[in-house]
């Protein structure tokens, strides 16, 4: 957002770009547990963009011979009560899983910053009734209203991540308000009213993008629990339609299965999913650690 | 101690009193186990040595005897003149008519269940005097009695109820919701709704055999996993209702009866108002489509009985019965070539997350399956709540999945409910002028008139070449025992915990 | 008392080591007064922290050694350090209210200290934290016993730090900066206070500041620093009148002082003669009776009540006043970042008070009307680098584009002596000094007519506001600016503008020409605001 | 004090609005839910007209807009409506369940508290050490995995593999009889009672859930503990009191932790409505008795009634709870309720 207010040829981009991978990788080698959680975070995009075309079977296909089956050479991650192979419906379900969180996640920020940024700057009755609202969204246990929602609306993976979105909305709307407001005062910001920007201008262009940091950890964790959300309603019976392979519908079904002893239905979507939420949580410091100018030198 | 037993079970029960709007399946238990009926059904030993109730034989409750008038129009009862509700009151004529009055006069499922006997209106009960009781029927029905037999026309104790009850409310059911007055084996010792029912014997019980256990507790733990962890390690006796998959695999560790469910059947429907089904070829196709042993391994785990692949001629009235039909992919793709639909169709295959336990697996074998077709399916997921809606009441599920079980248990009164046009259970908007005909003139029909079995064998021809509704199998009501014994299964798959005893003999 | 010996403290951080402290030696008598005086950065504050063993997380000394009345205080166990703090050596800090722990009772603040070096017990403790109190002369010692620090003023405050400092008897107190953010006129009295104090109980005491005025006059002896070693050290009076070091000798000579001239505050080999300007006759800006007030949860608050002055072309007009008195507030009215309540701001005869604040950033004035700020870090985006921020009004303001836009912000940077390189930083990796050029040549990108400075030079050092002032001079004779300069400080003023404004609570109290108010102020509270000014020794007559 | 009192007041009113809101939104939302009532209660072998008699008998075959005046007006005279799948008043039906959710919610936040606030500590004052990494790993595990899959490990580990947790059958064994109802907290109940066993037996049934519970929240409070601390171990009356000498544990309980502590009650506030919303599957997997499955079940029928009011008490509680915050707030923090703060 800050790149339009950058003046032509500030420097070269070939420069810039070389010093933000420096900052990068200073961030990373700053803090080793950020920097297994980028490397897990490649490996879930790899999985995303190609576990499809490298898993061994196809995730759909059911074997009612081979069902049930441990971890063995040929099932790595055994296979589930219709005899699918859980390996490749555990990476085949990577996609689904970082779209429901990234697409959640996206939508709550954009909704929650836009908000959360207006009723900052402007304060007086819009940041009132903007409050009173967030109170409102808060006042509901958040799952029970997820599952309102979804059950309302039905589940189909775009009514989960509006369900997840609306949940957590009021917890960007709060961070940005908090975070624009005591800006609103500071000298950089008459600065820029000074300097002829419109407030609109003053609030998209300067304020806001002083607000990434904290907001960027904020999306790590949401990232996470975005697709925890997905999970409980699974358990419930409201996550995504079968057959299509998601962890948390995974661990939610498979759960009924521990105590029968066919633990690996619910382990290893479960490993997964504890590793995805885990590598957004450790990423959070990292990322704002790398849009956070001041750590920069 | 055997003297308390504790049973565990899925669902929540809602109410005490059957008759309330809005009292859920699961409390039926309370109108059997507290409440006495005029008659009930006898019971007999299945080849595997468990106990059943017994659809040909009916046995006295309350009543001590009975008789039926030559013209089959009057039905007249003598109670049991011992026979005394809870609070030590006598069990009357008048007790009886009160119940039956207000099982059809409430509204709702249990004045239908009544009509299915041909029992309409209060007029058509009398108390002649403290112990003889009369039914008049507008027809003579081979239903009525068994429909007696039924958890619906539970005798109450009428001077508690009309004590309680209000010019709005005059069938108390405020007050029976929370507190039964019955003459039945158990008495309601305590009940926290979503926790748990205590049972506690009533000795004055003269309408069977007193039970052996003094205390039934029985607690609703919804998690099937923690259920199956409690039964397992012997904390709980009674598991009731366990899922297919755990029956499979605990009946090497401890007690499970799993009892196909009469009258009841697994089906896949096919809706006639979704274009491609109206095409025979299409539906034969489907049925032919279907991995009817797969779907038994996986989604029933050999539990219940199979119907699928009988060879030979229809010569019983025995219901449910095996389709002709078999999983066979040239024949289906040969009768698909030769429909309107040579190329398939996309269609969603609907099921319903609160039976999702059968539902999903079947669901994804038979996508699998009718994808080799070229028929695509998208499985959609319907909300308990919004299932019956969409099923059975708006009747708009192009492809989905069902089960139908009737209480009564006679072909005629099945197909009565899932055959004919415009009745609940029919999901697919089948609609066949023979069948219609037949089934009218069947359902109240004695099953020894000789006319009876022939056009039986008609309906069931019909309904298998039409193939509205494809059988897949005969699911099982699986309850694992452990510690205790004396278990008999019902048709209405409640627990009657009547004839639960302790230990293992 | 007190001999650091060839001390040296290093902190380890991302870019390496920094060697903070270079190798110094003090020694400190019983009863002497001593100043450190350095720019910031020189390592004073490092010193003293590790005098008490209170250096950050990856600080330490690295060599030498300091001696406490026979203790090594490098190596002294933290348990008997903990005896030292506090009971030997005491710290005041800047900041006084920061320096409270915001939710406890001042009283039992100072109680804490008293029993942790057993001084009072649970019972009397009460008794003798009054007693605390009694002794730096707040008013009604045992209703401020129960005071919390946001219920005191910044001045009370800076009493109660003193208090716990104090409480225990200490034989040595370090104050670091105690005044920086203080009023002028509160600075006095706690300088006045911590002075009486440490005489009258004969304590040693080390006073930091980077005020030389300061300095020589509460000190017996100061030592200058400069990069982590010491350059000078001598009595006040010989250091200013003979400075023998280059670094001392700027020090001195950037002391604005009476009779000192903006361009005497630099070095000698800079101060290159002043451009002629012309102060026109016809008024550039009329303020008219100009007042706001403010709504607040206990009623409307009048931060200004009816200023009216004028500014004519090409001149300066100094406006000053304590602290809250409505300086800032007028500033922003007139730059139109605050609507008036009521009043005329009338700009070569547009009244400005009627347009309103908020679509002011598309009015062609605009541009004409610029703005520097107090707090040059505040005032810069942090997200932006120093060429975004000068580019930022060419880019809104006006038209340039590409190399245009290059060349002109090259034109600014050197107008205003930033060197290139420092172009592509962030404000955090430039110095105080370097981020108030970046704010200059911000304010004067699209050649404004009229600028308000406000308090420009506050949180800066003495030689770099020093260079910043000959700046501003320089700016305004090149460029024919007004300047509105809101100051608390009179020394400054006296030097860059040519009338002045007294301001208290939102009034006006005297207007005048510089040295006329400065010199016979009429007003009593400018008299008073004239002579709590710290006043330098004066300097050898130099050139 | 008089100045307190007036803040809490004001949060008072402004919790007015959010009351309304909560209504009219629950009302709206009960009505989208797919599932007809009428259909779901007729029972099953309804007929078309039994259906509509049951939709006549709960009043839905009145215009929306009827439906929500009469259902305000009855919220006026303080009556919930009753649930029409447990027959029983919601008001009584919440009143038999909150306290069940209520003892486990805050048994979890208490547990997790007394882990999370001392890990969060020790991890402030060493920041970047080891042990500071592995309490990030530890709290980071802790929130990555679903509650009802921590829940079926606990039980398949300590119940069904080792046999030391007790069967997962609810509050209380059956072997026991329920303490005397006072609170509806059993613990405290037993307490009263002097009824020991019945007390441990309680503590007993809690314990797995609890632990589920707590493991989730872990991380929130633990992490802001930290921040919170590290934000106060750095400010400037930390030097001063260091400086005069003060022992380490003054500093940093009676200092720093104190000042680090008004962040983490905030952030309990968040954690609390969201271990609510968890426990609606803890509950499910513990069959505890709660008002988390008790809202399920009544949104999977469409049981208006009950979702209103079941999303209506939770309203309140929050409320109800967030003056509890400002109340703690203002009794750590002198500055409540000035313009300070
Ligand atoms: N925690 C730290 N880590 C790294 N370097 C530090 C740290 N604290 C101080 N320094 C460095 O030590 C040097 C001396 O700092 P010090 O605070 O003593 O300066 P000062 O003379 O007190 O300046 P000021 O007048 O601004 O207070 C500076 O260069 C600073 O960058
Ligand atoms: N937005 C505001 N709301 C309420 N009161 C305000 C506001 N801004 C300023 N004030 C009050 O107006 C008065 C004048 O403030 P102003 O900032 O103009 O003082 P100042 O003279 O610039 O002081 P300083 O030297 O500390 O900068 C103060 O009492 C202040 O508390
Ligand atoms: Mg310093
Ligand atoms: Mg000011």
């Amino acid at each position: 957002m800050s790149e339009t207010a950058l003046p032509p040829g500030s420097a070269s981009p070939a420069g810039s770009l070389w010093k933000s991978l420096a900052h990068i990788a200073y961030v990373l080698r700053e803090n080793p547990l950020t920097a297994v959680s980028f490397g897990m975070f490649a490996f879930f995009i790899g999985s995303a963009l190609f576990g499809p075309a490298l898993v061994p079977y196809d995730p759909l296909e059911t074997n009612a011979a081979a069902a049930l089956q441990p971890p063995s050479f040929s099932h790595w991650f055994g296979t589930d009560n219709v005899g699918r192979d859980v390996f490749s419906r555990v990476i085949v379900a990577t996609r689904l899983d970082l779209i429901i969180s990234v697409s959640a996640v996206a939508l709550s920020f954009v909704v929650g910053s836009f908000a959360g940024a207006i009723a900052g700057y402007r304060g007086g009755w819009t940041d009132i009734l903007l409050n009173r609202l967030l109170d409102t969204i808060m006042a509901f246990p958040l799952f029970v209203l997820a599952m309102g929602i979804v059950a309302a609306l039905g589940n189909s993976v775009a009514n989960i991540i509006y369900a997840t979105a609306i949940i957590n909305i009021p917890f960007y709307a709060r961070l940005v308000r908090t975070e624009v407001n005591i800006r609103r005062e500071a000298g950089f910001t008459q600065a820029a009213k000074l300097a002829g920007n419109s407030d609109t201008r003053v609030l998209a262009f300067h304020i806001f993008p002083n607000a990434l940091p904290p907001m960027m950890v904020q999306v790590s964790l949401n990232l996470g629990w975005a697709v925890l959300n997905a999970a409980g309603l699974s358990f419930i019976g409201l996550g995504v339609r079968p057959p299509t392979p998601e962890w948390g519908i995974m661990v939610a079904e498979g759960a009924n299965f521990i105590i029968s002893g066919e633990w690996w239905l619910a382990l290893f979507p479960g490993l997964w999913l504890m590793l995805a939420v885990f590598t957004f949580n450790l990423m959070g410091d990292g990322l704002r650690d790398i849009v956070d100018p001041r750590r920069r030198t | 101690a055997s003297d308390t037993l504790v049973a565990v079970t899925g669902q929540t029960i809602n109410s005490l009193d059957l008759h309330r709007t809005g009292t859920n399946r699961a409390s039926y238990q309370v109108a059997i186990n507290c409440y006495d009926r005029l008659i009930t059904f006898g019971t007999k030993t299945l080849p595997d040595g468990s106990l059943s109730f017994d659809y040909s034989k009916l046995e006295p409750e309350l009543a001590e005897s009975w008789s039926v008038s030559d013209d089959g129009l009057t039905i007249t009862f003598k109670l049991k003149p011992n026979a005394i509700f809870w609070d030590g009151s006598k069990v009357t004529a008048e007790d009886v008519k009160w119940s039956f009055d207000r099982a059809v006069s409430v509204g709702g499922f249990p004045s239908t269940q009544m009509k299915a006997g041909g029992l309409v209106r209060p007029d058509q009960f009398t108390a002649v005097d403290d112990e003889t009781f009369v039914i008049a029927l507008d027809r003579p029905s081979k239903l009525s009695l068994p429909d007696l037999a039924v958890p619906v026309p539970f005798i109450i104790n009428s001077k508690v109820a009309k004590a309680q009850a209000s010019a709005e409310d005059p069938w108390a059911t405020e007050y029976l919701h929370t507190t039964p007055a019955g003459s039945g084996a158990y008495k309601v010792a305590r009940w926290d709704p979503g926790q748990q029912l205590v049972y506690e014997r009533f000795d004055g019980w003269t309408s069977g055999p007193l039970p052996k256990v003094r205390r039934i507790i029985l607690r609703e733990v919804p998690s099937p996993a923690t259920r199956r962890a409690l039964i397992e390690r012997g904390d709980v006796h009674v598991s009731f209702d366990i899922p297919d998959k755990d029956a499979a695999e605990l009946s090497e560790k401890v007690k499970v009866h799993s009892t196909p469910i009469a009258n009841t059947i697994h089906v896949v429907g096919l809706n006639y108002d979704f274009e491609p089904f109206q095409d025979a070829n299409v539906r034969k196709a489907v049925a032919y489509a279907i991995p009817y042993k797969e779907i038994f391994e996986t989604a029933a785990y050999g539990r219940g009985a199979p119907l699928w692949g009988e060879t030979e001629e229809i010569a019983g009235t025995e219901w449910p019965r095996k389709s002709p039909y078999v999983h066979d992919m040239e024949k289906a793709k040969e009768l698909l070539a030769a429909s309107a639909y040579p190329d398939g169709f996309e269609v969603p295959l609907s099921i319903s997350t609160d039976l999702a336990s059968w539902m999903e697996p079947t669901a994804l074998l038979i996508q699998e399956s009718l994808g080799k077709l070229g028929i695509k399916t998208e499985i959609e997921k319907i909300p308990g709540a919004n299932w019956r809606t969409a099923v059975l009441v708006e009747k708009r599920l192009p492809l989905h999945l069902e089960n139908f079980g009737g209480w009564l248990d006679t072909p005629d009164y099945y197909f009565f409910w899932a055959y004919l046009e415009g009745n609940l259970f029919n999901s697919s908007n089948y609609r066949n002028e023979e069948i219609e005909a037949l089934t009218a003139e069947t359902l109240h029909m004695a099953q020894d008139d000789p006319e009876y079995a022939p056009k039986i064998r008609r309906m069931f021809e019909i309904a298998m070449e039409d193939i509205p509704r494809i059988p897949l199998y005969q699911p099982a009501l699986n309850v694992a025992i452990n510690g205790a014994d004396g278990y008999e299964f019902w048709f209405h798959r409640q627990l009657d915990i009547r004839t639960l005893t302790g230990a293992e003999s | 008392m007190l001999s650091i010996k060839d001390l040296n403290i290093a902190f380890g951080t991302r870019r390496g080591i920094v060697n903070a402290v270079q190798g110094i030696s003090v020694e400190l008598a019983n009863g002497e007064r001593l100043g450190i005086v350095g720019e910031s950065g020189s390592g004073k504050s490092v010193t003293a922290y590790a005098l008490m063993r209170l250096l950050d997380k990856g600080g330490s000394i690295k060599a030498g050694e300091a001696v406490y009345r026979g203790i090594d205080l490098r190596r002294v166990a933290e348990r008997d350090m903990r005896d030292i703090r506090g009971r030997e050596i005491s710290m005041i800090f800047q900041n006084p209210r920061a320096a409270l722990n915001p939710i406890r009772k001042v009283g039992h603040q100072i109680e804490d200290v008293l029993r942790q070096h057993g001084r009072a017990t649970r019972h009397d403790a009460r008794v003798k934290a009054i007693e605390a109190l009694e002794a730096v002369k707040i008013r009604d010692p045992e209703a401020r016993y129960e005071a919390y620090p946001f219920e005191l003023s910044g001045g009370m405050c800076q009493r109660v730090v003193i208090a716990i400092a104090l409480a225990c008897d200490p034989r040595l107190l370090i104050a670091d900066e105690p005044t920086t953010g203080l009023d002028i006129t509160t600075q006095k009295a706690v300088m006045d206070l911590v002075d009486g104090l440490v005489r009258a109980r004969a304590m040693s005491s080390i006073l930091i500041t980077h005020d030389l005025g300061l300095a020589s006059q509460y000190c017996d002896r100061i030592i200058v620093m400069k990069d982590g070693v010491i350059v000078e050290e001598g009595k006040p009076a010989d250091l200013f009148a003979d400075p023998q070091h280059a670094y001392t000798n700027k020090l001195v000579d950037a002391t604005p002082r009476r009779g000192a001239t903006i361009r005497s505050l630099l070095p000698i080999s800079q101060r290159t003669p002043l451009e002629k300007r012309t102060i026109g006759n016809s008024p550039m800006l009329d303020v008219i009776n100009l007042a706001k007030s403010f709504e607040s949860k206990s009623g409307p608050v009048q931060a200004v009540k009816g200023v009216s002055f004028t500014i004519r072309c090409g001149e300066s007009l100094g406006l000053v006043g304590e602290s809250g008195c409505g300086k800032s507030t007028t500033a922003s009215m007139i730059v139109r970042l605050l609507d008036a309540t009521s009043g005329g701001i009338f700009y070569r005869g547009e009244d400005l008070a009627k347009l309103p604040s908020a679509g002011f950033a598309r009015h062609p004035l605009r541009g004409k009307i610029q703005m520097v700020f107090q707090d040059a870090t505040d005032s810069l985006n942090p997200r932006h680098t120093a060429r975004q921020t000068i580019a930022e009004p060419l880019l809104r303001l006006g038209d340039l584009r590409g190399g245009k836009l290059r060349d002109r912000i090259d034109m600014l940077a050197g107008l205003t002596g930033l060197p290139q390189h420092l172009l592509d930083r962030f404000p955090h990796q430039l110095s105080g000094g370097q981020k108030a050029r970046v704010g200059i040549a911000r304010a004067i990108a699209t050649d404004p007519e009229l600028l308000v400075l406000d308090e420009p030079t506050a949180a800066l050092d003495v030689s770099i506001q020093a260079v910043v002032l000959n700046l501003l001079a320089d700016l305004r004779a090149r460029l024919g600016m007004s300047y509105l300069f809101v100051s608390h400080d009179l020394n400054v003023v006296r030097l860059l503008c040519d009338r002045v404004v007294v301001m208290k609570e939102g009034k006006i109290v005297e207007t005048g020409g510089v040295d006329a108010v400065m010199d016979s102020p009429c007003d009593p509270y400018t008299r008073e605001l004239v002579s709590a000014a710290p006043q330098a020794p004066n300097r050898k007559l130099n050139a | 004090m008089a100045r307190r009192s007036a803040a809490i007041a004001g949060r008072i009113a402004q919790a007015i609005p959010v009351v309304i809101g909560v209504v009219v939104i629950s009302f709206l939302l009960t009505r989208a839910l797919p599932g007809d009532p009428a259909v779901q209660f007729a029972g099953a072998a309804a007929t078309p007209e039994s259906i509509e008699e049951v939709r006549r008998s709960l009043g839905l075959d009145k215009p929306l807009p009827e439906q929500f005046v009469i259902y305000v007006g009855q919220l006026l005279e303080g009556d919930l409506g009753r649930s029409v799948s447990t027959g029983r008043p919601v008001a009584t039906e919440l009143a038999a369940r909150l306290p069940a959710s209520l003892e486990l919610t805050l048994s979890a936040l208490l547990l997790s508290c007394l882990i999370a606030v001392p890990l969060g500590v020790l991890a402030a004052t060493r920041p970047g050490s080891l042990v500071d990494q592995f309490c990030r790993v530890l709290v980071t595990a802790g929130v990555s995995l679903p509650t009802f899959f921590t829940g079926i490990v606990l039980i398949y580990v300590f119940y069904y593999l080792l046999g030391i947790a007790p069967s997962p059958l609810g509050r209380l064994d059956f072997i026991y009889v329920d303490p005397p109802h006072v609170t509806g907290f059993f613990l405290i109940d037993a307490a009263f009672d002097a009824d020991l066993e019945t007390w441990l037996g309680a503590l007993k049934q809690l314990i797995l859930p609890a632990i589920t519970l707590a493991l989730f929240t872990l991380a929130p409070i633990a992490r802001m503990t930290r921040a919170a601390m590290l934000a106060a171990l750095s400010a400037d009356y930390i030097r001063t009191a260091r400086a005069a000498g003060l022992a380490p544990a003054t500093v940093l309980y009676a200092y720093a932790f104190r000042n680090a502590l008004l962040p983490v009650v905030t952030t309990l506030g968040m954690v609390f409505s969201f271990v609510l919303g968890a426990n609606v599957l803890v509950e499910k997997v513990f069959a505890w008795p709660g008002i988390g499955s008790f809202a399920v079940e009544a949104l999977v029928v469409s049981d208006y009634a009950a979702v209103q009011g079941f999303v209506l008490a939770m309203a309140l509680l929050f409320v109800f709870l967030n003056l509890l915050i400002d109340l703690s707030y203002s009794v750590i923090d002198p500055r409540f309720g000035t313009s300070s703060k």
